[in-house]
């Protein structure tokens, strides 16, 4: 098959809605910290989007689309992008990797929330080349790149273990070692700069039809499918997160946009399989089940910071299970739990599982070797006048 | 009458006010403000070379009470906004004259 | 005709920048607010568009694209979707059926405006959801459905009517049900957040492309052509309205901004059907006329809070006129006024005619009766303190 | 040939997405000047943006895309688009119409940067009219239109002379003939929105993929070329930018967000004809070079407010060289030096150096008669209280 | 002289300072702060349970003035600045030792 | 003790901190805020009429000082924020009557 004037243009334009995405996760968090942080939010995203862009060209590809090596890594025959040209199957092989680049960019992006605040902006360059190596790449190859989770039949559509479970489970287990922020339980830490976090949530909820739509690699009715379905779930998680909320106190805009974002995450691995109705019973209950993870978190005192683990962790788990029930036929030619394939079901959770651990695990080792070597934290007095001054040297009121 | 004035860590407010309240102080006003103190501010460690840092965000606290009141609040003040580090703030206290309220032609005068 | 690639890519795009348009309202209107309420207007945005979603996908859509009862209302032969498939002629049906969704949650969003800084957010929702249902849905079937109007052979290309008379002459009805803000006249009430008013613009003038373009349903000359118009036409009413602001005083950049939209507005309907030199016209004159609807409605001491009425309202009406003036065979197959047609004239002015009073009546009955049931206002002391706190326990200030 | 769908949904698109570097490229400015001046910085952008949609329909692109008089300018025979229509070659000519339209805009927006915070509303208005006129046309007539740099076979993929060298070059006029700031190197003039600028930085970046990407015209492997490249670019300018601010204080995000500008502005011209790997390079050299003209204007006291010259004045100027130093016939048909074509390097040489004298010169010259009639600058007091309440009438704080 | 300084609502700004100018009282000093009286801030009933908004955006004028100006100051500002409801406000009245002129060396001690 | 409170142009403010710091001190409170002084604001000509813009955004310093630091401070803040110009500001020096650490239990009571 020849390039398609029209898949290639689809594509083309969703790798620069994804690409919008990890500055929309940068404004998205930067409001949720006090405003001493903001700019290091932001900034992070920036700069793992361009060590990610860097990275992939060079080594990160061929990890991931390299041809297989017993199913966990890709070889190193794209090395360089060694053999990825312009010509193509539907999309020129040169899109489908920038395509892929964009979404290895926005998952670093997502990881810098578990550590927000209080962490050196030195270490962070040097954790994130690594972690996109060793954890995001496996991953990537594992359910996109012919590893053992797509060979085994595991189904993902646009990302959730590859990128929702591997960045809210690395979060957590960076939070862990890192240590809560100073004062953490005690002070106040509200989010500061909300207008600034409902902007980037909007940029995420437009990102994220390209980000689904897109994972189709054509303009066709399963992108379609993908769009519609995303667009319901992320409307019935912020409507459900607004409710629970609401019953407990008030309804809050930042409850409202982390539904929908739980309702976009849970989507992710499912939207080319699940139809508008089961999409609005999969966004819906994310927004519960994040609500909820929220609580829990908040309860046991540890400081994932803004939540990549409750929303992005769990609402991955949760969109990795809901494709092995909700899965139709008609749609992606697999059915899931409910239509009799618990097979499928079976599969789901133990791709999720396995994402789940070598995510945690691989980030918590990683985690704990550059605190031993380079430290991983800032002082407590540059944590004190914030990162923006301490690492950047900058501040938001001149 | 005094207005006692204190300048204190903006994440502490939310304890002073809670501590002040338990006590029936209420009435205040408030003020987003920077500083630095006489430790010049705080010295970060920047690649063998030091780097200030003046004018840290401050939260600073108004209140105008009667004069048997000024005691009381410093001591509560400083109960709930110490950490025991440098930049833990400063009280004032101040003379007034007049306090008259805008609602209704309520005053009260000094002497 | 089968699925055509590039039209897809085309029609999924233009879904996502109009789903942009939402929060994008949002920034707009939540610059102009005391800061006390730019939450809560950005947050009603969020609420219409997610509301709207789901109100679409279940009863929305059928009810204006069902097939035709009476003129009046679409059928329930595609109630929860039934029907909507992946398959269709030229694009997906279900890609059309959530093009149409993201039209109708930025309508709206756009109506919040008449109520800024006082309406209770359950009340809101409530209201909300029946307005699009009894307002909204009627009038897309009208003019696109199979409906009365569109029989009639009125133009409406892009939601002159749908859209714009709606939301306007809709914020007007519900301006004067739950009257002016408290202090309204006595106070300063100016905007607040003008930078953040100027990027929703920026959002709206970028999504509007895909509005009037993507109207086309395919990615043809006839889009091209509503992609020309509706840039010549926004940036001749930002002129105008500008240099009528500078004469007036000085040339602000709110007024600018409005100019723009006035101008877009005015387009909406006819930018299928005219060519860029009426495109010109269409839009310098649409920033003078709202302009002055403006000044009008500020003499009147009505507090039609944020001029959705002004802009949206008679810049809609404006541009339903103008269509059947301007219209060429050449570009959209009918003649205006201007090429001898005066009955096509007479159709555009009975459609707005019919559109303008359908959404102010039956707005204001919808009003009134939420208002004596639920209430539509917040209590005095809510609305001083603002709604981002009153209404979601938060605040812009940390 | 005949209209692609592909094509057409592609460069609609990508028409949309440049529109959006205009307010972009008014909030990455408004971000670095002192926020009295905000709304100033991105009012001017709108305003250039608006007025140049008007030049160009109207007169613009005639003056660039009509026959060509003597390798210089283009004839007036589509003066008002007549014979623009809504056929093509792959696209109709009305899109290429409108997609030149937004390259202008964003242009004469990147010009504002040189007057910050001190040019007259009425003098930049007409100033701006004029500019577009006798700079920008010829220019683009020069590289696209059939004018003597094209026949010569300059090569200029996307705008390195055209939008960059002239912006750059022209900004450094107008700061020369119009002075210093008031305070220049006495008072602190520091960035007082970071956030609004990495905001800003974050829609350039977006939208420079359509700039380049969409520059092939089609949806085609050069589409996709450029897009790869760009981003890599981008990437590699952030990176050395930022080390380079480290090495000597702190790794600012405005460093490295205008690292990134600059290997945007660097790969502009060779995005058509270099492949990933020479793009790190050119992107990165880019990043120091930048830096380096910037430290070297501070050092200066050359009050060339927002650095236009130094990343798109210099970007530009390396990029065109770049250009004929790494092009490759395996992309863009034309080999560079390092494949021993000298004659492309000096062409490409002779080509930026032309537009560069051309661009100073015409621009000096129009800003000495536009101060000697008009008056180019505010009054001292109208400086001093900023030109968001001098020239607009409007304040961020209420 | 003497410092009076109104806690105001903000919205009341702008007749504030008409009525003062009409008086021929010019010289100001505005600041934004966040306060709460002596009625601990606005209850809001919500959903049975009460939700207490305390620390309100008010904004500070302060001016600096004769002795003699303090008296009609304070009633301008209560004219022009009641609503009579709760929230309307304080003013305050500090001793002043000196005034000095930045621009010039004039300059004016109290006493 | 006493309160010095200078209000200055915004863009001074490192050069009086320069200035200040040179001469030992170092500790100040610093507040934005708007104002005019006596002069009612800036006038902009605009198409023949006038349009007066008050409210200028200003910097406050606040510092609390020994008796005999008054006077060197005044001078110091004088020289290095003034340009001669209608709005250079205002200092105004205020009576003290405790000064108390929060960190510590340090405390200075004026007489
Ligand atoms: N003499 C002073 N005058 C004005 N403000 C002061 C003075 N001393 C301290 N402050 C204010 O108090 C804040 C905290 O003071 P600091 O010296 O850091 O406390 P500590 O002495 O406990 O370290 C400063 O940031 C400043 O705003
Ligand atoms: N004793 C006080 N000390 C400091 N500020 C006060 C005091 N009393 C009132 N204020 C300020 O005045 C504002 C209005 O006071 P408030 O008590 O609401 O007025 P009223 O008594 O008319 O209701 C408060 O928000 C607070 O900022
Ligand atoms: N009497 C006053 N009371 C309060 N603030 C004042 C007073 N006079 C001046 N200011 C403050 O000082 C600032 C500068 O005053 P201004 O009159 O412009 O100085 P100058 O007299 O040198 O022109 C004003 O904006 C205001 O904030």
């Amino acid at each position: 098959m020849a390039i398609d004037a029209g898949d290639t243009a689809f594509i083309i334009i969703c790798t620069a809605m994804v690409m919008l995405m990890t500055p929309g996760v940068g404004l998205f968090y930067g409001g949720m910290v006090r405003s001493k942080n903001i700019i290091s939010m932001i900034a992070m995203s920036f700069i793992s989007f361009a060590v990610v862009s860097i990275q992939w060209v060079t080594i990160g590809y061929t990890l991931s689309f390299g041809s297989d090596i017993s199913g966990f890594i890709g070889g190193l025959d794209h090395l360089f992008l060694a053999g990825v040209g312009l010509e193509g199957d539907g999309i020129p092989d040169m899109l489908f990797m920038v395509f892929q680049l964009v979404f290895a960019g926005v998952t670093l992006a997502i990881l810098t929330s578990g550590v927000a605040g209080r962490i050196k902006l030195s270490s962070f360059i040097v954790l994130g080349i690594l972690w996109t190596t060793i954890v995001y790449d496996p991953l990537a190859h594992w359910a996109w790149g012919g590893g053992w989770a797509g060979e085994l039949g595991a189904l993902d559509f646009a990302g959730g273990t590859v990128v929702h479970i591997s960045s809210g489970f690395g979060a957590l287990a960076l939070a862990l070692v890192i240590g809560n922020r100073a004062g953490f339980g005690k002070y106040s830490m509200e989010a500061e700069n909300i207008t600034t976090t409902l902007l980037g949530g909007a940029m995420l909820w437009f990102g994220w039809f390209a980000f689904n739509a897109g994972s189709a690699l054509a303009a066709d009715g399963l992108a379609v499918n993908a769009l519609v379905v995303t667009n319901v779930s992320a409307a019935a998680g912020a409507i459900t997160w607004m409710f629970a909320a609401w019953a407990m106190g008030k309804p809050s805009s930042l409850g409202l946009i982390s539904g929908a974002v739980a309702g976009l995450v849970a989507i992710t691995p499912a939207s080319g399989f699940v139809g508008p109705m089961a999409a609005i019973f999969i966004g819906g209950f994310a927004g519960l089940l994040c609500y909820g993870a929220l609580l829990f978190r908040v309860r046991k005192g540890l400081d994932e910071s803004l939540d990549a683990w409750a929303v992005h962790g769990m609402g991955g788990f949760w969109g990795a299970i809901a494709t092995g029930i909700f899965a139709t036929a008609s749609i992606g030619g697999v059915d899931g739990l409910i239509y009799g394939n618990t097979h499928q079901f079976l599969i789901q959770l133990l791709d999720a599982t396995v994402a789940m651990i070598y995510a945690f695990v691989v980030t918590y080792i990683l985690a704990v070797i550059i605190d031993k070597t380079m430290g991983l934290r800032v002082t407590e007095e540059e944590e004190y006048v914030g990162l923006d001054i301490s690492q950047h040297g900058e501040s938001t009121t001149a | 009458m005094k207005t006692v004035k204190a300048v204190i860590r903006p994440e502490k407010l939310e304890d002073v006010k809670a501590a002040l309240e338990e006590k029936g102080y209420f009435a205040m006003t408030v003020t987003e403000v920077k500083g630095r103190g006489a430790q010049k501010g705080i010295c970060l460690q920047y690649r063998g070379k030091q780097i200030k840092v003046d004018m840290i965000p401050k939260t600073e606290i108004e209140m105008v009470v009667g004069d048997e009141d000024v005691r009381p609040i410093i001591e509560i003040v400083r109960k709930s906004a110490r950490t025991g580090k440098f930049g833990d703030g400063k009280i004032f206290v101040y003379p007034v004259d007049i306090v008259a309220a805008i609602r209704n032609d309520d005053e009260i005068v000094s002497e």
